[in-house]
C-alpha cells in the first residue's frame, strides 16, 4: 500500500526516472517544480495521517521535523533553480542535455535524502546517505570547469573515505547489537535497536560513535573534515549549493543525532556530548576566522555554513531540553536562511556576471531588490534580530553559560568574529559607490522573501505547535 | 551690595598706589579708578566691523554676573538677604560664566589678539576652577556645608582649631585668587605686552562704556576674593543676623580693615615677584590643585580617625 | 498605560514598511516625520501620567520565546525613560521635518527612523530577558542602517561596521549576563530573576558584563571608540537620537540591572563604576577639545557625560552598599537628573549642528566662522545649548553637576576606605570635566559662531528652516525651565529613586522660592530662580543705569587688535590654535601631541606650515592589536584552503587516530 | 571444528594485514598492484571460509566478487592506465618506508587495544576479525597519506575497503554485506574510471581538463 511515507520517497524516484527521458528543459523544470511541490505535502500530510513505522521506514516526530524542512527548501529551491537554469541556459554556461540530466539527479536527490530520514534501518540510511553524496558530487562537477571538477573530485575521495569511515561504524553498531537482539536484519532496525540500547556492548558502542562521527561528520562538514564542502558550495550551481548547505548537511546531522540517541541510551558508554561540543566549538571558531580572507562569495557563505553547523552540533552535544530545542530551531532557521542567502547570491552572481567579491559593489544601489534581500539574509545569518536565528543563537549561549561558561564563552568569540567577517564582506558587497558591470537578468525573488519571511515571523513569533513539536523532539533527544 | 560697588574700584586704587609707593614712585591717588570709570562712560563706543550682537551684551552679562556673586558673599554681616539662595559652588560657577562669556568676547571679533587671550584664560580656568573646587571641599567638610554663611559662622566659633588641611586649602586659595584675577605672576593688568596679555587681549577690542562695565567687573572680582578669603579665614568681626547697628558698623570696619590688610599684602606679593611664563602657570596652579586635593583626601582620612 | 504604550510603538513600527512604500513619492518625509512627531509626543504624554500616576502596569503579548510570551512593564524608571526618549524623539521629528528635506537618499533613512524610535521605546518597556536583548540589539541594528545611509563615504562604511561589532559585542556581554542570571533552565522574567538571589560572585560578574555590555553602547572608555566614528556618520537629527537618547537607553540597561535585578549591591562594584565614570569625563572632553569637526566633537562630549553620569551611579551604589538611602537618593537624582538634561542640550547642539551643516555643507570647525551674523537664531539657541552644557548658572546642565558634587560632599561618611580615597579623586576629576567642558565649548562656539568667516561657504550661510528652529528653541526652553526651576523635576523623580532605593530625596517644590534643598538649608542650597532674577535684574539695571547717565554713542570702525590692521581672516584663531594652550597641557601626556613646524628657508615662498598630530593612545592599545591579530589569525588559518587531497586525508586520518587514542586510553 | 574455523580466519585475517604491511614496503607500483591482488585474493580466502563457517551461501558471491573484481580487473585495469597515461613508476612517499612502517605498527597496536576492550561476552571470532579488520583500514588510510601517486592512493583505498568487506563478512549474520560489497566496488570503479578520464597522472589533485574536452569530443 501506498501511504504518505512512501509517498515522500516514491514521487521523487518516479519523477527522476520521468525527468530523465523527458525531452525539453522548460517543461523537465516545471516536471521538476511539480514533483518537489507533490513531496512537500505528501510530506505535510504526514502530520494528518500519521502512518505507523515498519521494518524499512520509520517515522517520528525527531524525523517528520526533518522531512517537512527537507521537502519544503527542496520545493522552494526547485522553483529558484528553475529561472536561475533558465539563465545559464541563455548565456550558454549549459547545455540542454546537461539540464534534463541536471533535473533528473535533482530528483534522485531528494530521493535519496527522504530515504536516508525515514529508513528505519542503519544499513539503508547509510546507502541513502552516500547515494546523496554521490549524486551531489556529479551535480557540482556539471559545469565540467577545471575548478569544477577539481572541486567535485575532491569532494568525491574526501566523501568515498568518509563513507569508508561511517560503514565502518555502522558494522560495529551492528556488532554490538548482534548478542543482544540476535542475528539478521532486527539487529540494524531503529526501533529495535532503541529499545535494547542499553544492554549493548559499551566499548564497541564507543568505537562505533568516534567512526560515525568520523564518517557523517564529514557530510556535515565539521573541521576538520570540511575541505570538501567549501569548494563543493563554490563551484557547483547556486540551487545546488543552496540544498547541500540547508539539507545535505542537515540530513548527515539528522544520522548523527540518532546514534548519539542511541549511545545516551547506554549508561556504561562514553558521554557523545563531549566529543560534539569540542568538534562544534572547533569548526565554528575556525570557520568564522576563515570567513575573512574570501574573495568568492560563495565560498564564503559555504564557510558561514560550516560555523553554523559548528554552533548546531554544539547546543546538541550540550544537551538539555532548552539546548536542544534551540539546536533544531538553529537548525531550521539555518537552513531556510542560508537557502535564501544562495538563491541572492545566485542571481547576484549572473547579474554581476562573476562570484568575485572584488567585482560586485553598491548592490543596493544598482539592484536594490537583490542588494537589500542580501543585507537582510546576511543580517539573520549574523544572527542579529528580529530574525530567528537571534532567538536560537540567545536560547543555547543563555543556557550553556550558566553550565559551562567557557565554552559558551568561545562560542561567543566565534559568533562574534563571524559577524566581523561576514559584514566587512558585505560592506563591499552591498554598499559603496557601485562597481562592476550589471547586465540584466529575471530573477524569481519569491522563494527568497517566502524563506526571510519565514525566519522573521519565526523570529518574533512561532506558533505553539511548531514549538509543542521542537519540544517533544528535544525531550526525544534527552 | 551698594558697599561692593563703591569698594572694589577703591581697593584696586589702593592696590596700585601702594604697588607704585613699593616701587618709589607716587602713582595715581586713590581714587584714580573711579575717575577712570567716569572717563570710560562718557567716551563713545567704537565697535569692530565684525562685532556681533553678542560682543555689546557680554559687558552686561559679565558685570551683572560678577555682581551678584559678589553679593552672595556676607562681607561685614553674615545671613544677608537671598544668602541662600547660592552656595559657594554657585558662586564659582557664576564666575565661570562670566568668564566663559569673556572668552567668547574675545573671539568674537575675529582678531589674533582675541584668540590668544581667551584661549589662555580658558587654559588657566580649566586648571583654577578644579582648584578652587578642592578648596571648597575642604572648607565644606570642614564646615559641613557650602552655605558661605554657615562655613563663615562655624570658622567664626572656635571650635575649628588649626588644621593641616586649612592652610593647605588656604594656600591654594591665594593662589588660585591671583590667577583668577590676572595679577602677576600669573598675568599682569598693567601691560599690553602681546606675549604676556592674558586678561587685557581678550578686552582688547572694547572700548567706552563696554570697556568700563568689564574693568568694573574685574575690580568686583578682586573684592570677592579677598572678601571670600576674608570671610572664610579671618571672619572675625563679621556681624551675627540679628547684630545690631553697633555690631554693624564693627562689621563693616573691621571688613575694611581686611580689605586694606588684603590689598597691602596683595601689591607686596606682586611688586616682590616676577611674571612667570604663560606656560609655567599650569604648573602653578597644579601646585593649587594638588594643595586642594590633598587638603580634601587628609581631610576624608581624618573624618574616619 | 502599557497598552497605550505598546499601541504608540505598533505605531512606529507600522511606519516602517508604510516608508518603504512611499519611498518614491517626494512628500513621504514630511508624512513620516510628522506622523513619528504626534506619536513620539503622545507617548510621552504617556509616560508622564505615568510618573505622576507612579503607577506600573503590566501586559504580556504572545510574542518573542512562546512559552514565555513578550512581558511588558512601564514602572516609573521605565516612564521616565520613555519620556526622555520620546521627548528626544518629539524634538528630532520636529526637526527633521525641515531638515529632512534636504535629504539626498530618503529612501536609506525614512524606514529605519520610525522603528528606531519603537526600538528605543521598546528596550526600556521590556520586562524580560528576550525581549529585552531583541529589542536592544534591534535599536543597534536600525541605528546601524541609519549610520550607513550615506554609505558611498568610505568612512561611513567604516564606523558602521566599527559601530555594529561594538554593538554586538555588548549585546552579547548582556546576554551572558542575563545567562547567568537567568541560571541553565532559563527562567528570563525579570521579576523571577528578581526572585532569585544569585551568590555575591555571580553578581559582582553579572555586574562587570552589565557594565561592559550596557557601557559599550553608553561609551565608556575605553569602549567608547565607535561613538565618535558612528555618531557624526548618521544624518544630525538621527545623531542628536543617538548621542542624546540611545546612550541614555543605555544608562537605563545599566541602571535596571545594577539598582533592580541584582539586589542588594556590593561596597566594591561603586568603586568600579566610579572610577570608569571619572575616567570618562575626563579622557571624554580631553578627546573633545582636541577635534575640530564639529558633530565629533559633540560626540565627544557625550562621552565626558556619561562618566558624569555613571558617577553619579556610583556614589548612589556606594551609598545603597551602606545604607545610607538618603544620600544614595541624591545621587541617584543627581544622575537620573543629568542623563535628562543631557539628552536635552545634546539634542540641540546636534541639531544646530545639523543646521550650520545644512546651509554650509561644513562640518569642519576650521572652515566656518561667523555664522552668528548670518544665522542669528540658530546661533542663540546653540549658545544656550553651550552654557547649558558647560554646566553654568543658570542653566540646567549646571543643577546636576552641582546635585552630584553635593553627593561627593557626603561622602566621608562611608566607612570603606577604598572610597574614602577614590571619591575626592573622582571629585577632581569632575570638576575638572567641568572646567574643561566650557573651555571646549567657547571653542566650539567661539570659532563656528564667531568672528569673521573663513570659507565663501560660510560667508554666505542662510538661516535655517522653521521647522529646525522650532525644534531648537523649544529644546533652549526646556533647558531654561529645567535650570530655573529644578525643583519640579527632582520631585518628579522621586518615584524612581523610591522603587529603586526605597526613598525618596525630600520633597522640594513646597520651599519658598523654589530653593532647592537636598539635604538640609543650613548644609547646602540653591535657587535658580533667585539667580537668574538677580542676574538679568542687575544687569537690565547696570544697563539701564548707563545708558540713561552715561553717553550711548556708537562708532563702527575697522577692528583695532593692538594695532594690526589686517582683512585677512586667515589670521584669527582656528579651533587648533585654540586648543594649543591647554594641548600643551595634558595633550603631550595623554595624546602624544607633537607639533611640527616647517619654516621655510629665508626667502623662498614656500607657506611655513605648522601641523599637530595627535595619537589615540586607547585605540591603539586596545583595538589595533584586536585587528592585527585576526588578519594574523586568518591569514595563517588561510593555508588551510589551499591543501592537496592527500594533506586534508592526513587531517582526517589525524583526527581519527587522535579518538581512537582517547578511546584507548579512556578508563 | 570450533577450533579450526578459528583458527583458519584467524589465520587469513592476520595474513590480510601482513600483506598490507607489504603494501606499505612496496616502492614500484607494478609490484604495488600485484601485492594489491594477493591482498585482495586473501580477502576472498577468508570471505569464502567465513561463509564456510557461517554456511551463508550468499557470502560466497561476495567472495567471487572479491576476486574477479579486485583481484583480477582492478590491478589489470590500473596496470593499463598506467602504460597509457606513462606514469613513471616508482612511488613518491611522503615519509620514509621505515617510518611509516612504525606507524603502521603503532596503528595495529592501537587497534588491538581498542578492540581486546570489548568485553569478553562478545564472541572471540568476532573479536579478531575486527580488531584485524580495523588494523587493516587504518592501514589502508595510512597508506593513502603516506603515498603522493594517485594510483597508490587508490590502491590504499581498496585495501581500506577490503578491511571493512572483511570486517563486515565477519559481522555473522549482517544483512546487505553482499550489497555493500558491490557498492564498494562501484565506487571504485568510478575512481578509476576518474583516474582515467581526468588524466590524473602523478597527483590526486591535478585535473587535466583538456583531456576531459578532448575525450568528449571523441564521443560525439
Amino acid at each position: 500500500m501506498i501511504d504518505a511515507l512512501t509517498g515522500v520517497i516514491a514521487i521523487p524516484a518516479v519523477a527522476a526516472a520521468l525527468l530523465s527521458v523527458l525531452p525539453g528543459y522548460r517543461l523537465t523544470a516545471r516536471l521538476n517544480v511539480v514533483a518537489a511541490l507533490l513531496t512537500f505535502l505528501t510530506a505535510v500530510s504526514l502530520f494528518i495521517v500519521d502512518p505507523r513505522s515498519g521494518p524499512y521506514l520509520l517515522v517520528d516526530d525527531l524525523n517528520k521535523v526533518f522531512i517537512v524542512l527537507t521537502t519544503f527548501v527542496g520545493f522552494t529551491t526547485s522553483v529558484f533553480s528553475a529561472s536561475y537554469i533558465d539563465h545559464e541556459i541563455e548565456i550558454g554556461r549549459l547545455t540542454p542535455a546537461f539540464v534534463r540530466f541536471y533535473h533528473a539527479m535533482y530528483q534522485v536527490l531528494m530521493f535519496a535524502m527522504n530515504l536516508a530520514l525515514v529508513a528505519n534501518n542503519i544499513g539503508l540510511m547509510w546507502v541513502a546517505i552516500e547515494m546523496a553524496t554521490l549524486t551531489t558530487v556529479l551535480m557540482v562537477g556539471i559545469y565540467r570547469t577545471h575548478e569544477a571538477l577539481e572541486a567535485a573530485w575532491k569532494y568525491f575521495i574526501l566523501g568515498s573515505v568518509g563513507i569508508a569511515l561511517a560503514l565502518f561504524g555502522t558494522i560495529l553498531v551492528y556488532m554490538a547489537a548482534r548478542p543482544v537482539i540476535g542475528e539478521g536484519l532486527e539487529a540494524m532496525v531503529w526501533t529495535v535497536l532503541v529499545t535494547h540500547a542499553a544492554k549493548f556492548d559499551p566499548a564497541l558502542l564507543n568505537v562505533a560513535f568516534v567512526f560515525l562521527l568520523l564518517g557523517y561528520g564529514t557530510k556535515v562538514g565539521l573541521a576538520p573534515l570540511h575541505a570538501w564542502l567549501p569548494d563543493a558550495h563554490a563551484e557547483g550551481p547556486t540551487p545546488i549549493s543552496a540544498v547541500l548547505s540547508g539539507l545535505l548537511l542537515n540530513v548527515a546531522l539528522y544520522a548523527l543525532l540518532r546514534f548519539k540517541m542511541l549511545l545516551a541510551l547506554n549508561p556504561a558508554a562514553i558521554a557523545p556530548g563531549p566529543l560534539m561540543v569540542i568538534m562544534g566549538l572547533i569548526s565554528c571558531l575556525f570557520a568564522a576566522f576563515m570567513l575573512y580572507r574570501r574573495r568568492d562569495i560563495k565560498r564564503m557563505f559555504a564557510y558561514s555554513s560550516i560555523e553554523h553547523m559548528g554552533i548546531i552540533v554544539f547546543a546538541f552535544g550540550m544537551g538539555g531540553p532548552l539546548a536542544n530545542f534551540a539546536g533544531l530551531l538553529h537548525m531550521s532557521m539555518h537552513s531556510l536562511t542560508k537557502s535564501a542567502i544562495f538563491f541572492a547570491v545566485g542571481h547576484i552572481a549572473q547579474v554581476k556576471g562573476t562570484q568575485k567579491i572584488a567585482d560586485m559593489g553598491g548592490l543596493t544601489v544598482t539592484s536594490p531588490v537583490l542588494g537589500w534581500g542580501l543585507v537582510l539574509g546576511v543580517v539573520a545569518i549574523a544572527g542579529l534580530p528580529p530574525l530567528g536565528i537571534f532567538t536560537s543563537e540567545f536560547l543555547i549561549i543563555s543556557s550553556t553559560f550558566a553550565r559551562e561558561p567557557w565554552l559558551a564563552a568561545i562560542l561567543v568569540l566565534g559568533i562574534l568574529v563571524a559577524l566581523g567577517g561576514l559584514f566587512l564582506r558585505l560592506n563591499t558587497i552591498a554598499f559603496g559607490a557601485p562597481r562592476g558591470p550589471t547586465s540584466r537578468a529575471e530573477a524569481s525573488y519569491v522563494p527568497m522573501f517566502v524563506h526571510l519571511a519565514i525566519v522573521f515571523v519565526a523570529g518574533i513569533y512561532m506558533p505553539p505547535a511548531l514549538v509543542d513539536g521542537f519540544q517533544n523532539v528535544a525531550r526525544l533527544l534527552g | 551690595m551698594l558697599l561692593v560697588l563703591l569698594l572694589s574700584p577703591l581697593l584696586t586704587g589702593f592696590v596700585r598706589k601702594v604697588k607704585a609707593r613699593l616701587l618709589r614712585r607716587r602713582g595715581p591717588p586713590l581714587l584714580q579708578p573711579y575717575r577712570d570709570l567716569v572717563r570710560l562712560l562718557r567716551k563713545e563706543v567704537v565697535l569692530a566691523d565684525s562685532a556681533s550682537w553678542l560682543f555689546r551684551v557680554i559687558p552686561y552679562i559679565v558685570f551683572a554676573g560678577t555682581w551678584v556673586a559678589v553679593s552672595l558673599v556676607p562681607t561685614f554681616r553674615s545671613g544677608l538677604l537671598f544668602s541662600w539662595s547660592a552656595d559657594l559652588i554657585a558662586l564659582i560657577a557664576l564666575l565661570g560664566s562670566a568668564r566663559f562669556f569673556l572668552a567668547l568676547a574675545g573671539l568674537d571679533v575675529g582678531t589674533s589678539f582675541g584668540g590668544i587671550g581667551s584661549s589662555r584664560e580658558v587654559m588657566i580656568a580649566s586648571l583654577a576652577e578644579p582648584a578652587m573646587l578642592m578648596i571648597v571641599f575642604t572648607l565644606a567638610l570642614t564646615a559641613g556645608s557650602t552655605q558661605l554663611s554657615t562655613m563663615a559662622a562655624y570658622m567664626m566659633s572656635g571650635q575649628v582649631g588649626l588644621r593641616v588641611s586649612l592652610g593647605l586649602a588656604l594656600l591654594a586659595l591665594i593662589i588660585v585668587a591671583i590667577a583668577e584675577n590676572a595679577r602677576i605672576p600669573v598675568d599682569n593688568p598693567a601691560t599690553h605686552l602681546e606675549l604676556t596679555m592674558v586678561h587685557e587681549a581678550m578686552v582688547l577690542e572694547y572700548s567706552g562704556r563696554h570697556l568700563a562695565l568689564i574693568d568694573f567687573a574685574s575690580e568686583l572680582k578682586l573684592l570677592l576674593y579677598v572678601s571670600v578669603i576674608a570671610c572664610l579665614f579671618v571672619p572675625w568681626g563679621i556681624a551675627p543676623p540679628d547684630g545690631g547697628a553697633a555690631a554693624i558698623t564693627i562689621g563693616i570696619l573691621s571688613y575694611v580693615a581686611k580689605l586694606f590688610v588684603g590689598g597691602f599684602l596683595l601689591a607686596v606679593f606682586e611688586t616682590s615677584i616676577a611674571k612667570m611664563r604663560v606656560f609655567r602657570v599650569p604648573a602653578f596652579l597644579g601646585a593649587a590643585l594638588m594643595l586642594g586635593l590633598l587638603g580634601t583626601l587628609l581631610l576624608f582620612v581624618s573624618r574616619s580617625l | 498605560m502599557v497598552v497605550y504604550a505598546l499601541c504608540g510603538v505598533a505605531a512606529l513600527l507600522a511606519l516602517a514598511p508604510i516608508a518603504v512604500m512611499l519611498r518614491a513619492s517626494p512628500n513621504a518625509s514630511g508624512v513620516i516625520y510628522g506622523a513619528s512627531l504626534i506619536v513620539s509626543v503622545m507617548l510621552s504624554i504617556v509616560g508622564l501620567l505615568n510618573l505622576f500616576a507612579g503607577t506600573s502596569s503590566a501586559a504580556t503579548l504572545p510574542l518573542g520565546l512562546p512559552w514565555l510570551g513578550a512581558h511588558f512593564r512601564i514602572d516609573s524608571l521605565a516612564a521616565f525613560f520613555i519620556i526622555i526618549v520620546n521627548v528626544g524623539g518629539a524634538a528630532a521629528s520636529l526637526f527633521a521635518l525641515g531638515y529632512g528635506q534636504h535629504e539626498q537618499a530618503p529612501e536609506r533613512v525614512l524606514p529605519f527612523y520610525p522603528a528606531y524610535l519603537a526600538a528605543m521605546n521598546l528596550v526600556v518597556l521590556c520586562d524580560d530577558a528576550f525581549s529585552f536583548l531583541l529589542s536592544w540589539e534591534f535599536m543597534s541594528l536600525s541605528s546601524w542602517a541609519l549610520v550607513v545611509a550615506h554609505h558611498r563615504e568610505r568612512e561611513n562604511l567604516q564606523a558602521g561596521y566599527v559601530y555594529l561589532l561594538m554593538a554586538s559585542f555588548g549585546t552579547l556581554a548582556l546576554l551572558l549576563a542575563f545567562g547567568l542570571l537567568a541560571g541553565a533552565n532559563g527562567n528570563y522574567l525579570f521579576d523571577a530573576i528578581r526572585a532569585s538571589h544569585p551568590s555575591s560572585s555571580v553578581a559582582a560578574l553579572v555586574l562587570i558584563l552589565a557594565l561592559a555590555g550596557a557601557g559599550s553602547k553608553a561609551g565608556i572608555v575605553p569602549l567608547h571608540a565607535w561613538l565618535p566614528l558612528a555618531h557624526p556618520a548618521a544624518p544630525s537629527h538621527v545623531s542628536a537620537l543617538m548621542s542624546g537618547v540611545m546612550t541614555k537607553v543605555a544608562v537605563y540597561g545599566f541602571v535596571r540591572i545594577a539598582f533592580d535585578l541584582l539586589g542588594a549591591p556590593a561596597w566594591w562594584w561603586s568603586m568600579l563604576v566610579l572610577s570608569v565614570g571619572g575616567i570618562t569625563a575626563v579622557m571624554g572632553v580631553l578627546y573633545a577639545l582636541m577635534q575640530h569637526d564639529l558633530k565629533r566633537l559633540l560626540a565627544y562630549h557625550t562621552v565626558e557625560n556619561i562618566g558624569i553620569i555613571y558617577i553619579g551611579l556610583g556614589l548612589a551604589l556606594a551609598f545603597k552598599a551602606h545604607g545610607m538611602a538618603a544620600a544614595a537618593a541624591l545621587a541617584l537624582t543627581a544622575g537620573l537628573l543629568h542623563v535628562f538634561n543631557h539628552s536635552i542640550f545634546k539634542s540641540l547642539l546636534f541639531f544646530g549642528a545639523g543646521a550650520v551643516l545644512n546651509s554650509t555643507g561644513e562640518r569642519d570647525m576650521e572652515h566656518l566662522g561667523g555664522l552668528i551674523h548670518r544665522m542669528p537664531q540658530t546661533a542663540f539657541v546653540f549658545l544656550v545649548g553651550c552654557v547649558a552644557i558647560s554646566a553654568l548658572p543658570p542653566l540646567n546642565g549646571f543643577v546636576s553637576e552641582w546635585l552630584t558634587f553635593q553627593a561627593i560632599l557626603l561622602s566621608p561618611q562611608l566607612p570603606s576606605w577604598g572610597l574614602k580615597f577614590l571619591v575626592p579623586a573622582v571629585g577632581a576629576l569632575l570638576a575638572l570635566s567641568a572646567a574643561l567642558a566650557a573651555a571646549c565649548f567657547v571653542k566650539a562656539f567661539g570659532v563656528s559662531f564667531l568672528g569673521r568667516p573663513r570659507t565663501s561657504a560660510a560667508a554666505d550661510a542662510q538661516e535655517t528652516d522653521s521647522n529646525s528652529l522650532a525644534a531648537m528653541f523649544f529644546l533652549s526652553a526646556l533647558c531654561l525651565i529645567a535650570g530655573i526651576l529644578p525643583g519640579i523635576f527632582i520631585d518628579a523623580l522621586g518615584p524612581v529613586t523610591k522603587t529603586l532605593i526605597g526613598v525618596s530625596m525630600p520633597h522640594q517644590t513646597g520651599l519658598d522660592w523654589l530653593t532647592v534643598v537636598p539635604i538640609a538649608e543650613s548644609r547646602s542650597s540653591y535657587n535658580g530662580l533667585l539667580v537668574f532674577i538677580f542676574v538679568t535684574l542687575s544687569g537690565s539695571i547696570a544697563a539701564f543705569a548707563i545708558h540713561r547717565l552715561a553717553s550711548d554713542k556708537l562708532r563702527r570702525g575697522p577692528a583695532w587688535d593692538c594695532g594690526y590692521p589686517d582683512a585677512s581672516p586667515a589670521t584669527q584663531y582656528t579651533a587648533s590654535s585654540f586648543a594649543q594652550p591647554i594641548r600643551r597641557v595634558y595633550g603631550t601626556a595623554l595624546f602624544r601631541a607633537r607639533e611640527i613646524g616647517e619654516m621655510p628657508p629665508p626667502g623662498a615662498t614656500a607657506p611655513a606650515r605648522l601641523t599637530v598630530e595627535l595619537r589615540d593612545l586607547i585605540w591603539e592599545a586596545a583595538y589595533e592589536p584586536i585587528a592585527t591579530f585576526v588578519s594574523y589569525a586568518t591569514e595563517r588559518l588561510n593555508v588551510l584552503q589551499f591543501l592537496t587531497i592527500r594533506r586534508y586525508l592526513t587531517l582526517v586520518f589525524s583526527a581519527l587516530v587522535l579518538l581512537l587514542l582517547v578511546l584507548a586510553i579512556w578508563p | 571444528m570450533r577450533g579450526l574455523s578459528f583458527d583458519v580466519s584467524h589465520l587469513l585475517a592476520g595474513s590480510l594485514v601482513l600483506v598490507s604491511f607489504i603494501q606499505l614496503y612496496q616502492d614500484r607500483l607494478y609490484a604495488l598492484l600485484n601485492v594489491y591482488a594477493l591482498h585482495a585474493l586473501v580477502l576472498a580466502a577468508s570471505v569464502a571460509w567465513q561463509a564456510f563457517v557461517q554456511d551463508a551461501p550468499h557470502l560466497y558471491l561476495t567472495a567471487v566478487i572479491a576476486l574477479v573484481f579486485k583481484a583480477i580487473i582492478i590491478p589489470t585495469a590500473l596496470h593499463r592506465i598506467i602504460v597509457r597515461l606513462g606514469i613513471h613508476r616508482e612511488i613518491e612517499t611522503v615519509v620514509g618506508v621505515g617510518p611509516t612502517m612504525l606507524l603502521g605498527m603503532g596503528l595495529v597496536a592501537l587497534s588491538m587495544v581498542v578492540m581486546l576492550r570489548v568485553t569478553a561476552d562478545a564472541d572471540p571470532l568476532a573479536r579478531e576479525d575486527l580488531a584485524f579488520a580495523l588494523s587493516v583500514v587504518l592501514l589502508g588510510l595510512l597508506m593513502m597519506v603516506t603515498r603522493r601517486n594517485a594510483v597508490s592512493q587508490v590502491v590504499g583505498f581498496m585495501s581500506l575497503e577490503n578491511g571493512l568487506v572483511l570486517a563486515a563478512t565477519g559481522a555473522k549474520g549482517m544483512p546487505l554485506v553482499v550489497e555493500i560489497s558491490v557498492a564498494f566496488s562501484v565506487l571504485i570503479a568510478f575512481i578509476v574510471i576518474g583516474i582515467f578520464l581526468f588524466r590524473i597522472r602523478e597527483r590526486f589533485d591535478t585535473v587535466d581538463v583538456q583531456a576531459l574536452d578532448r575525450f568528449r569530443g571523441e564521443r560525439q
